[in-house]
């Protein structure tokens, strides 16, 4: 076991895969030279080259659809954009090409690809702040996943550079420097579309995704104090997204709290709500509840960003109220 | 060009317009469905492009007509199943007429999006430079398609990594109901390669010769490693944008203008004059296509519908 | 009381619009000279002039995305898209720009416009047919209405075009054709967030969207005659929502089905699951059915859409399962 | 430009200037906190550009410094307090300095994603059209922003349907660390008007006078109902890309370069050359700027910061 941190799990699972994979190609605006504006990648073009680690105009319909383009073709491309809400230009590159083009096409191509994209509220405002992860779950085709932890960052990236499928990959900005530990198996690999139980626990289950994990480990700990043992699930990979893993936790629970950032309005904590609705409702014992975002942008001044931000506070208070 | 690959092209023109021609009946009788936007008139241009490539080569068609699949040798009877929802298609159902595909000839697909060609035309060149191939990337489009942005940022992207695209537009005058100088700031839109610092021309869609030698130059210009050009096509759509348009809104003089312009008579004129082409291999020729397309709507009809449940599959890898 | 189809109704509020206010200007592709693919607007360009009624070049970002610089210099601009799915070329103009212009300037501006958006599966396959509602709902910012009547059509596209918001509005390509009652009254409107309730009952409640409620009118009907008298709600609207009309449905029936052409995953119905969760658990007695698009493309060939498109007997078998 | 223009133009640089280097002072201790790209360099293109606009004008300013509110009259108290999160800004806390905005002045606010820029110009644009006003557009982008869909579509746009928009490119040499020519297939942006049909120029964007005849120039033009224009002024980004940048990526000797092309001592000296300016009057100006800018912080300290719930507020109308 070593401890690295998030963004070392990340630019790990980069180079271990790039050596292995000649086919493995990255880019995208800042990523060569400078290494990137959060530097998850400084380094690579010296090693790799610049066929293969390379800058980009800002351009993003051009090259995330060129990722669909080279994937259909024989590479495995790995782009980054500077912030997930970047996703919002390339609508029809996301939805339409890189999540379609193997359906259309009957099945005559794959699509392995891999769009990095920095998510979460960091003072920084609606228009580079938000985790939209909800609007890609919506969307026949493609793959997303939301890693939490060191291990998981470097685990599911490897994994999703090797899948034959285009994978949404969210790195929260405010998790790169957390730390964690991760075997030392070269060959780490963290698989789609399977959920960690963060803790056991039975008086309730608490859904946490993405930056909201570490937050969701804080309310156990305290809940733990108070006499509750809560199971803290994080789902990781939200296409392929692991219901079973929820269903019979709130089956011993019958009580479920779900946090994220995304916008509370169809945000995963819906499809979860709906899901238990269909298939557990006779073991719900407590409404759900949700800590999401409002539905409102998320604003930059700290004050007006802390308001409207799920934390541990708020991810408590909704716990507490169920277990009364 | 040499006399047998003058009658290839002159032969895949014939049969496409042929198949066209049968496939608006067929359309018309309500024997098959689908969404097609008839290539009638513009199969010059198609079929000489096409004619330019290497059979490892990679295309991406517009969404005008069948010629681009009969000219890389896509079966027809495929192109027809895929038509009608029949198995035997390319795409098992998914895409119908608008997303024919081969992988085995290099025939990418299509986007129903218009515009959304160029990036993954961008895609493939970045493939092949990257495994040092020495393919090339023809990627069709339609003048109103050169409105749409991801046209500005590939040819920007295909132009700074020399990539080996070739950007063919078949300019026809219109897009839909709206003719292209209402939409378009420019009138050669080859013209906006200067925004690019790219090579390129505008010549005569409707005349083999130039699009053959105007293309093949592009393509000898990708393969050779110095990256994208922008070449246009003059042409005219001669039927309605698709099966069943009104088409209310061009005169019929400029529509009968433009049939004299029409490539097929005017090829075959040409090839006879050159003694490449007899009246009696013209007969022949045409006689054939008949043929092909009946055995081919023989074929279709003979092949099962696809199953409903099919649906659910093809998604993931 | 006049009868009309869906498609004149959307036109006539067009025209009455139009005629009222000289701020509304209409505009997209074919839409002028030709009247739009779907012939919508044919007549409007001689009517109102060149200036007011245009054809628009092929470049959804641009026209989209000028209709909010418009708005907030005192035009109130209605686009066309000629299929909804367009919408996701133009993620950015719709999402970061309609949708928080006002919201990050503070209020500084009103971004009054609406855009037209022809939904549903009819034929056209993936890229053509899909009833995108539930991304957009996703969004904060965005005002979205789903007519399913002709009186409905019209009197919530005036709403629309009145409202100081954006609006994205679904019209369903196979209701076009559909015909229905409307009053004589020229200033009739539909306000934005209010549902229809379309038939009273008790013994379940049938929430349908769009193209869902003719075939939900059907189901009812069936059922009645079978002795169970089911409550049809049509929300009309998605953003505002009329959550208090479904939850007091439930209260009183105990059971709810959600018909919609969205996919599963995060449609309409996931949101309706989790806030009946949230807000109604008690009054539960059977689980949630979501007869909605299995989580795959919209396929081409009939045999394949008819497949896996909600219709009429899904829904109905949905609602008897629950009743029984 | 008579004395007065030009004293102006000078005044508004030196007090753009210096209230960056108080910005960038106050972030550094932690003070404020914001998202501040520095606009050091670049003053001269910015407030000679705005100089040639009518109090009725609208503009759409780019990411890059505040030069473009100080040249347009915004109260540099309330962009700190936009900076800060306080009250007496002119967004209330929700976008911070990327979208400082002022209706009454026609700053219509800014896209955070780069190129959202285009279509909102070209939008204000149409309705001035359709209103019958003689108003102009003036919008402002980055070198590395002219690579994004939207400027193809905008421009193509406002050329088709004669848009009063005036195009500004400040071609600062670098996109954060991406050198212009390693992204841009053209080496004078403005060459892209060729792809459009539309007038404009290049020229050097740290010469006040260049500048401010270039974009009366297109403004004219635009007012008189001729459309768009396409411009570029060369300059370049004496700072990093934002406040805390490592600026690893270019050599200190090409930062030093352009430091001895800096427009504010360049213009300072001409001023001085033609007699409009003399010692006395720069000491002073200068002296006024940092009173000015003394008042602002002092007036931003005593604001109260937002209420954390006015998040849920100014989304709807
Ligand atoms: C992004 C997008 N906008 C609009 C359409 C609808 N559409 C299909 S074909 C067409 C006209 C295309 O014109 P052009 O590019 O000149 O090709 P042509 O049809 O003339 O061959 C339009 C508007 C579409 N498919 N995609
Ligand atoms: C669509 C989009 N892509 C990327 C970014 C991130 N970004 C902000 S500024 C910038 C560089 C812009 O370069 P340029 O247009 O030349 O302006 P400059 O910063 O040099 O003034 C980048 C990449 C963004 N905001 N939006
Ligand atoms: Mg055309
Ligand atoms: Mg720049």
């Amino acid at each position: 076991m070593r401890t690295i941190t998030y963004a070392q799990g990340i630019k790990e699972a980069l180079e271990e895969e790039m050596r292995r994979d000649p086919t493995v190609v990255l880019y995208g605006e800042d990523v060569a030279h400078f290494g990137g504006i959060f530097r998850i990648t400084s380094g690579l073009q010296e090693e790799f080259g610049e066929e293969r680690v390379f800058d980009t105009p800002i351009s993003e319909n051009a090259f995330v659809g060129a990722a669909v383009g080279a994937a259909i073709t024989g590479l495995r491309p790995v782009v980054e954009l500077q912030f997930a809400d970047f996703l919002f230009t390339t609508g029809d590159e996301i939805i339409l090409k890189a999540g379609m083009w193997r359906y259309v096409h009957g099945g005559a191509y794959k699509v392995p690809m891999v769009v990095r994209c920095p998510s979460g509220a960091a003072g920084v405002g609606p228009e580079h702040g938000q985790c939209p992860e909800a609007f890609f779950m919506h969307s026949p085709g493609l793959r997303i996943v939301s890693p939490a932890t060191p291990a998981d960052a470097k685990g599911l990236l490897k994994s999703a550079i090797r899948d034959d499928n285009p994978v949404l990959y969210f790195e929260h900005k405010l998790l790169y420097a957390t730390k964690g530990e991760i075997p030392d198996d070269p060959d780490y690999l963290v698989p789609l579309g399977k959920a960690a139980i963060r803790q056991e626990g039975d008086a309730l289950t608490l859904v946490a995704i993405s930056a909201m994990v570490p937050k969701a480990m804080k309310v156990a700990e305290r809940l733990a104090k108070e006499g509750h043992n809560i199971e803290v699930i994080d789902p990781r990979s939200l296409n392929p997204f692991d219901r079973p893993a929820i269903i019979e936790s709130v089956k011993k629970t019958g009580k479920i709290v779900v946090a994220e950032e995304s916008y509370k309005t169809l945000g995963v904590g819906a499809e979860i709500g709906a899901m238990l609705m269909e298939e557990a409702l006779e073991y719900l014992d407590r409404p759900l509840r949700r800590v999401a975002m409002p539905d409102v942008p998320i604003p930059t001044a700290a004050a007006l960003e802390q308001f409207v931000l799920p934390n541990e506070e708020k991810i408590y208070q909704a716990c507490r109220e169920l277990l009364n | 060009m040499d006399k047998k690959l003058k009658l290839d092209i002159y032969k895949k023109i014939v049969l496409s317009r042929r198949l066209e021609e049968r496939i608006a009946e067929l359309i018309k009788a309500g024997q098959v469905g689908g969404f097609m936007h008839p290539g009638v008139g513009q199969e010059a241009l198609q079929v000489a492009a096409i004619a330019t490539l290497r059979s490892d080569d990679y295309m991406l068609y517009a969404h005008r007509g069948v010629a681009y699949w009969v000219a890389r040798g896509i079966p027809i009877q495929s192109v027809l199943c895929d038509l009608s929802g029949r198995e035997g298609g390319t795409n098992r159902g998914k895409g119908g007429v608008m997303h024919v595909v081969s992988p085995e000839l290099g025939v990418l697909g299509e986007s129903g999006t218009l515009g959304g060609c160029f990036p993954i035309a961008a895609g493939a060149g970045m493939s092949i430079k990257v495994k040092h191939e020495d393919k090339v990337v023809l990627c069709f489009f339609g003048d109103g398609t050169s409105n749409r942005g991801t046209f500005h940022e590939s040819l920007n992207f295909c132009a700074v990594r020399k990539l080996p695209v070739v950007f063919l537009c078949e300019n026809n005058g219109w897009a839909v109901s709206v003719p292209t100088e209402q939409s378009t700031s420019v009138k050669d839109i080859a013209d906006r390669r200067h925004g690019y610092g790219v090579p390129g021309k505008t010549f005569d869609g409707n005349d083999v010769e130039q699009v053959y030698d105007a293309v093949s130059e592009a393509v000898a210009h990708a393969r050779a490693g110095n990256g994208p050009s922008l070449l246009e096509g003059k042409t005219y759509r001669l039927w309605g944008h698709w099966i069943g348009d009104p088409d209310t809104y061009r005169t019929r003089e400029e529509v009968e203008k433009h049939w004299r312009r029409d490539p097929l008579p005017a090829y075959e004129l040409k090839l006879m004059e050159e003694k490449v082409l007899t009246d009696a291999a013209r007969a022949e020729i045409d006689k054939d296509a008949r043929a092909q397309i009946d055995r081919a709507i023989a074929f279709m009809e003979k092949q099962p519908f696809m199953k409903g449940e099919t649906a659910l599959e093809d998604l993931y890898a």
